[in-house]
């Protein structure tokens, strides 16, 4: 089969835009994407000049793009309901039971925490495995691959993180002052996530983040002793299992209009509201070894000597 | 409420949890989880569909204790059903059929977090396929999102994967945040989530003529972010790179399945969502079909090109995502219905194309360059079958599955009106010459006598698993050309009760 | 009477099953128990076509749906007596001349295989009862038939059976599109004598159904060499091994002139494309092939090629009788049918022989090959003389039926420029075969006849040319054939124009 | 032009902030910047959507000594959904960073036109 | 329309078109920490205390730490004195 002749293939290349320098469709904002006219080829006087006329040229149909997405989305919103009204749609009947309801039906007194875990219970179980498969491919990408001859993990340029300036007493100092209150706060925010603002994801962060800080203060191999890649794989494990397990038992009777005989306990202690505290204590671990892990992988490749 | 209405929750729920348990398992072990599993989902989804078609009728399932405003829901009828069935299957399939090549491509720690992946992105596809909310089929979309970029990118050492990877989720990222967008202004006009209380509003909305421009705006960035994420041809740019430089059973399930659960959304949000009157007063399926046109020749014009054969495949999974939006563009029941069934077509035939695809890679060196590829058709006679029945099945040859896409969607694009007809007649026509213009000299190279003189002589020695997966693969797609009927009538039912 | 409805498929079922045991039996791969068994399959088939033939008139089967309102069905109807018993005997011809021709070739195993089961898909061409079963037995009549053209698979070879599969999976598709407009405006997509179309539906539609029906007739037209998708054969014929040549020219062109008559006679009607533009458009271009094929082979010196051109214009004269839609002529293109078939076969197995015996490709070359193979070079003469029209042989008389019809034929220019046409084109044909007997048979003086050496080739060959030369001269005995002719074409036509 | 332009500034600022973040994620040639200009997408549609469930005068959905009166407190879905949201990006940024990092040990440099050129040249292992 | 919501919001937009003009990639990351710690003190505006402790923890906190880590990884900042892209 003789190839079609040379100009076809790069008029279509240009419209896929494969060239070298790709300036791929943009995805137009309103329904009828126009076609973006074509960077306009200067006579290339010398590779230098042609370099900043296409950089010109690049920069100018980016802000035609911008303009466009923001000038349609500023109309759109000019249409829309006054901001802070009474009376908008979205305040309606589902508004209503949501907070009327929430206490009979959840028991949570934090309105957001009883929504997110009870009535739309089905998105935050997702959402808690995009976070899983987040972490999944974050490990695939960067955890020390075995060499494949030699079975060794090559483990990335790792320079001694412990080897701080000398004058680190001042950031270990503050450090030690500081991690034992974060962990406090953040559990604090976990358990209460259902009597106060937070819940699992921001208790989990706050932990997470007072542990990467005290990897950097006090260096992570006591910690991580404990911590290795096995523990924190089980441990995410565990909890993922929990709260599909737990919430596959309120779907499930909730479908079959059975009785689910969660006690919701007295509003206002921390024993309340049914099943949210237990999937807010599950959350909030994973979130807090993730973000260990996201640290860990990041810096170094893995946990302690990176297996 | 018998028990076998609950199938469809047990199979998302059982997929959650052997995605969780995948990642700690050895990877032998998490082989046989995920292949049990997905074969365990497609006898549920078996059931649940004889249930369906049988009562003919799509029922709610409650996902929580409160009923439609309030809580999340999942809706299953026969379309839904049927798709439920036909996902898991060709992705045991795939998996079979790619199964060396993965434990040769994915490094030897990481393989049971390949499974793990394959898990996530099936319950992201059934839940897509099953939602009745949209913001669950945001949250859905994601680990679709990522799931398919994990697969991508999981080749040993492979730079061009990262890059494809990297390509891909940019501009996946882009659809989903379009799409997002939507999903916000619907709920600021709207104040609802779920599927059916929203379309009574917009219902209201249309015939008060209030929030005009917001609505079309919304449909606009519905279609434009979904059909970015399905690689309708001016958004595809992507996709060659991607599917290609994937292991083959990866790029099998991305263009197979994981297109395909976009258009389903996007197919939902038209249907149950805005109501058919709304979309068709915006007229964005004209645009629609125009793209799926386009797509459809240069598509092909381009996997003529391609001297390489995935990137081929790719381009050739282009024209047919082109196909089915031709389908949905045409605006009637009828092209609906012919896109459903472009999409099971499609679903059985490429991923047998990638996996045989994969099989002279490995009896041919590793290379995908055609000029290696002399002969490799003889050398490995099972794949060189596969891909001709898959060839032949692409071009439309009676018997084989293709055949009814074309046979539908000339007769659906016959009963719209002018100029939609004609080109969608004279599409048809000039993408069946292409594509018989660049399968046909593939499949005759493949069988060619003079062998690259460094490769002749190599023999393949395929294990079973890939034999079996082949052979089902060519059942398959006898099937669904005998028996398209069955499916047409199936899909029929489901499409009525859909919205 | 359930059961013998299913023998309807023994014809297409017996040579698929032999078809696939000789490819994969372990048994049948030895050559010696391979010949026996190929012919028992041929011979097998040739019977139990003539029983059904006979037995089973006028039933039909229908055996499954592929989508909702398109079924497969097959049914024996006059067409498929005319053509089926033709076919199965030329396949049963060239398989006999095979045996001994096959030793010259390699890996006889796929050859018979496809052989049988592109017999299979020819017989299922002409059972098929409606517009779809048609579709799919066409699509794989041209598959199960590109293997044996490119049986050498030669760098040629493979090139000339991609272009001839390009060539009719465009044609058919082009039949392809027919089916949903026979869908809407027709009663049903079987072959209904005297068309299906609808009258209220088609009330304003006319132009639009006449182009599908244009695009429909050219479409299958690929297949038998018609005007525009012409250009595979002159490729395809040559490299393709002698019987297999043969079969290609003399019956698998027929299946085209099937469908054609299918899609005139039994889809639109006859009245529906009478008197049309669509008419006028296809008769000039039939006379157009008719002259250019002749012209073409005329200039052509490579012996097979010419054969090829040679086949492109005689099957246009059929088409010209079909597509003038009045008895006489429909008689006369039956009669040339048959007259092709037979003579062409016997040709293209004179030209195997010449070059399975001396492998000389070159009409130039062939000075003096009458010595060498008298018998061979008689039957090719007889042979050309029927294709000429010469009176003895059986030319002589479809031509007669063919110019009295398009004379009787009222069109303005076409009635008398026909005859004219189909005049010059026998001296065409008779200036490109008859100079090959004439250097065959005297060599003029400087021949050495000291070199030469019998070169005559055992009965295997001889007997098929025998039999297929004494059939093309059916003109000395006419009666059988006549009447054959005659009550298909009543059947076809009867009371309908006339 | 709609009337509520200049009340809903909540939302047009959000809108104004979509707009660049998706340029940048869009067009932007170095991967760092994309990765921000995607949380800048990000968090500013969930700015709109949060802007969305405000209703002036109230308080936010805790409930205080077990009033439940609806009118009391504002609407909590879009809170709940911001919250998904949040963690979405988080993860996709995340993975974002992960692919920047592998792509700058293997091409040493950030520039995406440069890796697709480079990632071209490369033999096809 | 008071004035401190307003200041909020122009900040907002500031910091993502300055982000847009710069080339160095240190400041790029340190304007969107500044974006975040912002965007919490909105969600306390908005009356959704929840969204201000996930915005503040998760968003300042793990991703600014993230981008640290792979500027570190990349060599922009500190470590082996990395090359100033």
């Amino acid at each position: 089969m003789k190839q079609p002749s040379r100009n076809v293939a790069r008029f279509v290349n240009w419209v896929e835009g494969e060239e070298v320098f790709p300036v791929p469709e943009e995805a137009e904002r309103n329904q009828k994407p126009r076609k973006k006219k074509a960077p306009v080829k200067a006579k290339p006087a010398s590779p230098e000049k042609e370099k900043r006329i296409f950089a010109l040229v690049y920069d100018g149909i980016s802000v035609v793009v911008c303009l466009t997405v923001i000038l349609t989305l500023l109309v759109t919103v000019s249409w829309l309901p006054r901001f802070g009204g009474q009376d908008n749609p979205a305040e309606n009947e589902v508004y209503i039971r949501y907070l009327e309801g929430e206490l009979e039906e959840a028991g949570a007194i934090n309105a957001v925490a009883g929504m997110i875990l009870d009535y739309r219970a089905f998105d935050t179980l997702g959402e808690s495995n995009v976070l899983f498969i987040a972490v999944c491919s974050v490990i695939i990408l960067l955890r020390a691959d075995r060499n494949r001859k030699t079975g060794a993990l090559n483990i990335p340029e790792l320079e001694n993180r412990r080897a701080l300036q000398p004058d680190d007493s001042i950031f270990r100092g503050s450090a030690a002052l500081l991690v034992p209150i974060g962990i406090l706060f953040g559990i604090y925010v976990i358990l209460n996530g259902h009597l106060s603002a937070g819940g699992g994801f921001s208790g989990g962060a706050i932990i997470g983040a007072s542990l990467i800080l005290y990897a950097n203060a006090c260096g992570p191999e006591k910690f991580e002793r404990a911590f290795t890649f096995r523990t924190y794989q089980w441990i995410s494990f565990f909890a993922l299992m929990t709260y599909t397990l737990l919430k596959t038992y309120s779907f499930y009777t909730g479908a079959n209009h059975l009785e689910s005989h969660i006690p919701l306990g007295t509003p206002g202690a921390i024993l309340s509201s049914g099943l949210i505290l237990p999937l807010n204590i599950c959350v909030g671990l994973v979130v807090a070894c993730t973000m260990y892990a996201f640290y860990s992988l990041f810096s170094k490749g893995g946990f302690g000597n990176g297996q | 409420m018998n028990l076998v209405q609950n199938f469809p929750f047990f199979c998302i729920m059982l997929y959650l949890a052997g995605g969780v348990t995948c990642c700690v398992l050895t990877p032998k072990a998490s082989r046989a989880v995920c292949i049990g599993l997905n074969l365990l989902v497609t006898a549920l989804m078996a059931a649940a569909l004889a249930f369906t078609v049988r009562s003919g009728e799509s029922y709610v399932y409650l996902m929580g204790h409160f009923p439609a405003p309030w809580g999340n829901e999942i809706r299953i009828g026969p379309l839904e059903t049927l798709m439920g069935t036909a996902f898991p299957l060709v992705m045991t399939l795939t998996l079979l059929g790619g199964m060396d090549h993965i434990f040769e491509d994915v490094e030897e720690d990481k393989i049971n977090l390949y499974f793990t992946v394959v898990n996530l992105l099936m319950v992201s596809m059934l839940a897509l396929v099953l939602t009745n909310d949209i913001f669950t089929g945001y949250v859905f979309v994601e680990i679709n999102t990522i799931a398919s970029c994990a697969l991508v990118m999981l080749k040993y050492k492979s730079g061009k994967a990262l890059v494809a990877t990297t390509r891909y989720l940019i501009m996946s990222l882009l659809g989903s945040g379009l799409f997002l967008i939507g999903i916000i202004i619907l709920y600021n006009i709207t104040g609802h989530l779920l599927m059916e209380p929203m379309r009574e509003k917009i219902h209201e909305l249309y015939l008060s003529g209030n929030y005009a421009f917001p609505l079309t705006v919304t449909v606009g960035l519905f279609a434009v972010g979904l059909s970015l994420k399905s690689a309708l041809w001016p958004f595809s740019a992507w996709l060659p790179d991607a599917h290609a430089s994937a292991t083959a059973a990866s790029s099998g399930i991305l263009s197979g399945l994981v297109i395909k659960s976009y258009m389903i959304l996007l197919l939902k949000i038209f249907y149950r969502v805005l109501g058919m009157e709304v979309v068709l007063s915006t007229g964005v399926l004209n645009v629609l079909f125009v793209f799926g046109i386009g797509a459809m020749l240069f598509g092909s014009l381009h996997a003529l090109q391609e001297r390489d054969i995935k990137r081929m495949l790719a381009y050739s999974s282009v024209a047919q995502a082109g196909y089915i939006f031709a389908g949905f563009g045409l605006g009637t029941a009828e092209g609906v219905l012919a896109g459903c069934i472009q999409i099971l077509v499609h679903a059985v035939t490429k991923p047998m194309l990638f996996s045989a695809a994969g099989g002279f890679m490995t009896v041919s060196g590793g290379s995908r360059q055609f000029s290696d590829l002399h002969g490799a058709g003889r050398r490995d006679i099972l794949s060189g079958i596969a891909f001709t029945v898959g060839a032949l099945s692409m071009i439309g040859i009676p018997l084989f599955a293709g055949f009814a896409t074309k046979l539908v969607l000339t007769r659906a694009s016959l009963a719209t009106a002018g100029w939609k007809c004609v080109a969608a007649l004279s599409a048809i026509v000039l993408s069946t010459v292409l594509n018989a213009l660049y399968y046909i000299p593939a499949v005759a190279l493949l069988f060619d006598k003079r062998e690259a003189v460094h490769i002749s002589g190599v023999k393949a020695q395929p294990s079973a698993v890939y034999v079996l997966s082949l052979t089902v693969f060519m059942a398959l797609n006898f099937f669904v050309g005998l028996r398209s009927s069955l499916l047409t009538c199936i899909l029929e039912a489901g499409l009525n009760v859909f919205s | 009477m359930m059961t013998n409805r299913f023998l309807i498929l023994v014809p297409i079922l017996f040579p698929l099953l032999c078809g696939l045991a000789v490819a994969f039996a372990p048994a049948l791969q030895a050559g010696s128990r391979r010949r026996p068994f190929v012919l028992f399959s041929l011979g097998g088939t040739f019977l139990s076509t003539i029983c059904v033939l006979l037995l089973l008139r006028g039933h039909s089967l229908h055996l499954c749906d592929l989508a909702p309102s398109i079924e497969l069905r097959f049914a024996v109807d006059e067409i498929t007596c005319f053509f089926a018993g033709l076919g199965s005997f030329m396949w049963l011809m060239s398989g006999i001349f095979s045996m001994e021709y096959m030793q010259h070739e390699t890996n006889h195993t796929r050859f018979y295989a496809f052989f049988l089961m592109g017999e299979a898909s020819m017989l299922g061409v002409t059972l098929s009862a409606n517009y779809p079963t048609l579709y799919l037995c066409f699509e794989w009549m041209t598959l199960l038939t590109l293997p044996l053209v490119f049986h050498i698979q030669s760098e040629e070879s493979i090139q000339a059976g991609i272009k001839y599969l390009l060539y009719s999976f465009a044609g058919a598709f082009a039949g392809l599109m027919g089916i949903p407009f026979l869908a809407k405006y027709g009663t049903t997509l079987n072959f209904v004598h005297g068309g299906v179309l609808d009258p209220l539906l088609t009330e304003g539609h006319e132009g639009l159904l006449l182009a599908v029906a244009f695009a429909a007739i050219l479409g299958f037209g690929a297949k038998t060499g018609l005007f525009p998708l012409h250009a595979w054969l002159p490729a395809a014929h040559p490299v393709a091994p002698a019987p297999a040549s043969a079969l290609l020219s003399g019956v698998v062109t027929k299946a085209g002139v099937i469908a054609i008559l299918r899609v005139i006679y039994y889809l639109f009607g006859a009245q529906f494309l009478a008197g049309t533009w669509v008419q006028t458009a296809l008769l000039t271009i039939s006379l157009l092939t008719v002259f250019m094929g002749s012209s073409m082979a005329f200039r052509e010196n490579i012996f097979k090629k010419r054969l090829a051109y040679s086949t492109v214009s005689q099957v246009s004269y059929i088409l010209f009788g079909i597509f003038l839609m009045n008895d006489t002529a429909l008689e006369g293109s039956l009669l040339h049918v048959l007259c092709h078939s037979l003579a062409k076969g016997g040709i293209f197995l004179c030209a195997g022989t010449i070059i399975y015996k001396t492998d000389k490709t070159d009409v130039r070359q062939l000075r003096g090959i009458g010595k060498e193979m008298p018998v061979v070079l008689w039957c090719f003469t007889l042979c050309s003389l029927a294709l000429v029209g010469i009176p003895p042989m059986s030319g002589f008389m479809s031509k007669w039926y063919l110019a009295l019809g398009s004379l009787e034929n009222g069109f303005p220019v076409i009635s008398w420029l026909g005859p004219v046409i189909l005049l010059i084109s026998a001296i065409l044909t008779a200036g490109y075969l008859l100079p090959i007997t004439i250097h065959g048979f005297f060599p003029g003086a400087d021949f050495d006849y000291s070199t030469l050496v019998k070169k005559d080739p055992t009965l295997w060959i001889l007997v098929p040319l025998l039999i297929l030369t004494t059939l093309a001269a059916f003109t000395l005995f006419p009666q059988p054939f006549m009447a054959l002719v005659e009550n298909t074409t009543e059947a076809i036509i009867g009371g309908m124009l006339s | 032009m709609g009337s509520n332009l200049f009340f809903n500034y909540f939302e047009a600022t959000a809108v104004i902030v979509f707009g660049i973040g998706f340029t940048i994620l869009f067009l932007d040639r170095n991967l760092i910047k994309k990765v921000i200009g995607f949380n800048f997408m990000d968090s500013a549609i969930f700015l709109f959507l949060a802007s969305n469930g405000y209703i002036s005068g109230r308080v936010s959905p805790i409930f205080e000594d077990g009033v439940t009166a609806a009118e009391h407190y504002i609407n909590p879905v879009p809170a709940g959904l911001v919250l998904t949201g949040i963690v979405v990006s988080v993860s996709v940024t995340a993975f974002l960073l992960a692919l920047v990092v592998r792509l700058y040990l293997r091409y040493h440099t950030l520039e995406m036109d440069e890796i697709v050129a480079l990632s071209r040249k490369e033999a096809d292992e | 329309m008071n004035f401190g919501v307003v200041f909020l919001l122009t900040f907002l937009i500031v910091c993502a078109a300055s982000v847009a003009m710069t080339k160095n990639l240190l400041a790029a990351v340190l304007i969107q920490m500044g974006y975040s710690t912002i965007m919490s003190v909105i969600w306390l505006v908005l009356e959704s205390p929840d969204l201000a402790i996930t915005e503040a923890a998760v968003g300042a906190g793990v991703t600014g730490i993230l981008f640290f880590v792979t500027l570190r990884r990349i060599g922009l900042i500190g470590g082996k004195g990395g090359r100033k892209k």
